[in-house]
């Protein structure tokens, strides 16, 4: 009976657990809680990944209605990938939490704070896993307000800001979605994806559609932070407590990039609308531009920090050209790099996090010397930088290698050029940690430091593990990629 | 209602400024009741006029009252809004008509709630049916969100038990 | 002319939308923002609620001898909208009374140079 | 606060107790009229805001010390998501008010009446809570 029951018991489980952490509160306690549902979710979303290879989509009715009367929940297997990804990463990072949430948040709100990162997670999962466009738009907000208020916990006053900005940009992106929906519920009669995706086709030509097309496009880019619209990002992501930027920055983006694949490959599937609008062209430009933007200015950051957060906004930028190129192979590479990222990134962020712990800052200064003091730290963090450059035995390798590919088979030899010569960039910045760390040394008056605490060091080599484990044997990921990216280009929810 | 949006953004007494939004609210209230949502209005009364409007009072309250010159007119913002609002208008040419009972929107599911509810869930008030029953996930995370909210600002400025001791002393 | 009268409806609630939508990015001042964010919200509540309704249809509470309701569904998104934004606006008030702890004013530019002068000596504490 | 004049404080009086029972009335009657958990909530907050307006916020903190708004504002949604999994250990999916009972039409009734109880709860809680923290920022601002 259970085994039925995982879609929900996925959601429920840490929504559950949010008010129970809330009148609990001992700091000790909570966390522990927090760990074992992040760690129960993790299985429960391994078990429904198996359920889907093997047996195809699942759909679970809430309430016991049928869609579209009721809302239902509907995994597929990109659905179900991205669930692993969200709630392994949840595991993960809860694991790490401890010790850097009692260094960067005052004791008397750790509870509020993982009350906020359990019901962060509840919306992340529930975003991915319904098939409601306007249940949608309800967990959105629900992850919203709690990485609002998880980023204004940082100790920097500019946190404040930066969750300020966050707020007025995400609500206008959740707005403008909610004005493509209420366009395309006056056109249809429905909120359901799949009756969505059947009835959108015969009305494809009507402006109504059209306009709400373009309002989910630039909400849902809003969130992903698309190039143009990344403003919001860097600042949150410096400023953040380590944890959450660790969290977010291998989540939160990832879940909106999965938003708009639904838009686009399942509500307007059958339209094409890629080809259709010249959708595909401006969101090929964007990502391009992405790329080189975000990685030059990330150059030239020196708050660690700042620097990775640029360069997630080019990461961003290469997943959406993958999908741009609505390919099979495109597709996959966008969404084999969606995970790839997510590990590098994650890594990367909870590897500042442990200097931040330890040295108490993450500014390039900070940096001078430490490949020799904290080893094992610094090696992951460089292992992740790799992955990001895309050197071969990494994961972000395996995804470049597929974006390449791709490019060739529409014959856009100057994408794929664009690509490798991207890349460059990343090496650039890259290195400029990897000097500071290993070249230059530590001023002479530099406190005795120790290397991280263990449970934190155990978490992040996972990670690093994990990102050259994928990078070396990537049949696995690469397999429910394309498997995905077929079932994506050829119909959707079916 | 125009008229009170464009004073709103004119004005420069905050005071005024989220009086007037209050009072924007009520009017879409009024709207909702002449739609014949008269749930919905009265969720707008109680929330957007009270309790929106006590919030804001206590902010300013907390922060203060008046704004500083700005330009009226900032082409950036105009620019980009004037696109949105004539994409928007280019977006309704197609709509049906306003209040046509034969809209697609009023024949798929509305209409099967309309039919059905009294039967299958039972309360008269198809809303509450809708609300709790078809939709009741969506209203669990509606009080998810309520929660969430509840929560964050007891974590932004919720009383810090130092802060209270050092109170008791004084 | 019939699409005119039709379709008038929606374009003054566009254009109420816009005002706010206006406000949000055009304004400095943090109170202002949320002020206008809460009309451009309310000015789409009202989009939705409009296209509920149906010509001669009664609120949708089941009674005898009435045929024709309104379509109950957007009511249902807009409570749930509703209260979605109100959660959003508290707090967002929480976060702009921090900040006028934090940095004394709530006028973005001032905020913004503020910013500069941490990043300033930020920059000259380390070297 | 407005302690001082004896017309508000008899008038509030007067008033506080109707309002409470204009919530509950709210509260129960959604199933027939407009309202529900929802505006109840809203309303019963508002009741308690004019008796700390008029009364003082002290008096008010002592009817609903913070550990109470914090239960209140917790339970009302376990009270939610616990209905959708008796239901579910009941047999049937989640939020699936039909199997609360053996007659379905019943077991919506409960179900319904259940979750607007918790949603008024929550409601209750938050508007509550969110109100005495705004005060007690003012106080401490005033204080220093």
């Amino acid at each position: 009976m259970i085994a039925t029951q995982l879609p929900i018991l996925q959601v429920i489980l840490p929504l559950i657990m949010a008010p129970i952490a809330l009148i609990v509160r001992s700091p000790r306690t909570v966390w522990m809680l927090t760990l074992l549902v992040t760690w129960i979710t993790f299985c429960i979303s391994l078990t429904l990944l198996m359920q889907v290879l093997e047996g195809g989509t699942i759909v679970y009715r809430i309430g016991g209605w049928a869609a579209p009367w009721g809302i239902e929940y509907v995994l597929d297997k990109v659905g179900a990938f991205v669930l692993v990804i969200v709630s392994a990463i949840g595991s993960i990072v809860m694991t790490y939490a401890r010790r850097s949430v009692e260094a960067e948040i005052q004791e008397d709100r750790i509870y509020l704070f993982y009350t906020m990162f359990l019901l962060c997670l509840t919306g992340l999962l529930g975003i991915v896993i319904t098939g409601d466009v306007f249940n949608l738009f309800v967990f959105l907000e629900i992850s919203s307000l709690s990485s609002y208020v998880m980023i204004s916990l940082g100790k920097d006053r500019r946190a404040l800001t930066a969750a300020y900005r966050y707020l007025i940009m995400g609500t206008l992106g959740a707005t403008f979605y909610i004005i493509g929906v209420g366009m395309m519920y006056m056109m249809t009669g429905t909120l359901n994806m799949a009756d969505l995706a059947v009835l959108i086709p015969s009305i494809a030509d009507s402006r109504t559609i059209q306009t709400a097309m373009a309002f989910l496009t630039v909400g849902v880019c809003l969130k992903l932070a698309l190039f143009p619209l990344h403003l919001w990002l860097p600042n949150a992501y410096t400023y953040a407590p380590s944890v959450v930027t660790a969290f977010l920055a291998a989540t939160a983006t990832k879940v909106a990039v999965y938003v708009l694949i639904r838009i686009v490959f399942t509500l307007f599937g059958d339209v094409n609308i890629l080809e259709g609008l010249g959708v595909q062209n401006i969101l090929m430009a964007l990502a391009i531009v992405a790329m080189f933007a975000a990685s030059i200015m990330a150059i030239y950051q020196d708050n660690m920090k700042r620097l990775f957060a640029y360069s997630s906004v080019a990461q961003i930028g290469y997943i959406i050209l993958g999908l741009s190129f609505a390919s099979q192979v495109g597709v996959a590479a966008g969404i084999v790099h969606l995970f790839n990222h997510a590990i590098i990134k994650c890594a990367i962020f909870m590897g500042l996090g442990c200097i931040a712990l330890r040295v108490g800052g993450v500014s390039i200064k900070n940096m001078y010397g430490l490949g020799y003091r904290m080893p094992w730290t610094m090696a992951a963090i460089v292992i992740g930088g790799l992955g990001l450059i895309g050197i071969p035995m990494t994961v972000g390798f395996v995804s470049k290698w597929y974006l390449v590919r791709a490019a060739f088979e529409q014959d856009m030899w100057i994408i794929a050029a664009l690509i490798v010569l991207s890349s460059l960039l990343a090496i650039v910045y890259v290195w400029r940690l990897v000097e500071a760390a290993y070249l230059k040394s530590a001023p002479q008056d530099a406190a005795p430091i120790s290397e991280a605490p263990l449970s934190m060091l155990l978490s992040l080599w996972i990670l690093a593990l994990a990102s050259i484990y994928f990078g070396v044997d990537a049949t696995t990921t690469m397999n429910i990629a394309l498997d995905s990216a077929d079932t994506l280009l050829n119909g959707g929810l079916q | 209602m125009a008229f009170t949006a464009y004073s709103l953004v004119r004005l420069h007494n905050l005071f005024a400024v989220v009086m007037l939004s209050g009072i924007y609210s009520l009017l879409a209230a009024v709207l909702y009741v002449v739609m014949d949502a008269v749930d919905v209005a009265f969720t707008e009364a109680a929330v957007g006029a009270g309790i929106s409007t006590i919030l804001m009072l206590g902010t300013l309250a907390l922060t203060t009252r008046m704004d500083k010159e700005n330009k009226l007119i900032d082409p950036v913002p105009l620019a980009i809004v004037t696109i949105t609002g004539a994409l928007l208008i280019y977006g309704t040419l197609d709509m049906p008509p306003y209040g046509d009972p034969s809209a697609p929107v009023h024949h798929h599911v509305g209409q099967y709630y309309i039919e059905k509810s009294g039967e299958q869930v039972g309360p008269p008030n198809i809303v509450t049916s809708v609300l709790a029953s078809y939709r009741g996930y969506d209203t669990l995370g509606e009080v998810t969100v309520i929660f969430t909210a509840a929560a964050g600002v007891m974590a932004l400025i919720g009383r810090s038990r130092r802060r209270k001791k050092k109170g008791d002393k004084t | 002319m019939q699409t005119f009268s039709g379709l008038f409806n929606y374009w003054v609630v566009i254009i109420l939308m816009m005002m706010g939508f206006y406000m949000v990015i055009s304004q400095h001042n943090l109170i202002k923002k949320i002020v206008g964010l809460n009309v451009f919200q309310v000015s789409v509540f009202v989009f939705y609620i409009s296209m509920g309704k149906v010509k001669g249809g009664t609120a949708p509470i089941l009674a005898e001898g009435i045929e024709i309701y309104s379509n109950p569904l957007p009511h249902v998104l807009i409570l749930t909208a509703i209260v979605v934004g109100v959660a959003t606006s508290a707090l967002a008030l929480a976060l702009t009374v921090r900040i006028k702890d934090a940095f004394g004013t709530i006028e973005e530019d001032e905020i913004e140079a503020l910013e500069i002068e941490d990043q300033a000596k930020n920059q000259e504490s380390l070297s | 606060m407005l302690t001082q004049t004896s017309i508000l404080r008899v008038v509030s009086k007067l008033l506080i107790p109707p309002i409470m029972l204009f919530a509950l009335y709210v509260q129960f009657h959604g199933d027939f009229g407009p309202g529900g958990g929802f505006q109840a909530g809203v309303i019963f907050a508002s009741a308690f805001i004019l008796y700390a307006l008029i009364f003082g916020v002290d008096n008010a903190r002592k009817a609903t010390p913070a550990w109470l708004t914090r239960l209140m504002l917790a339970s009302g949604l376990l009270l939610y998501a616990g209905v959708g999994v008796v239901a579910m250990l009941l047999g049937g999916d989640y939020l699936d008010y039909s199997m609360l009972s053996s007659d379905p039409h019943a077991g919506q009734h409960l179900g319904i009446t259940l979750i607007e109880f918790g949603v008024g709860t929550t409601v209750a809680g938050a508007m509550i809570t969110i109100f005495l923290i705004f005060d007690g920022r003012l106080r401490a601002e005033k204080e220093d």
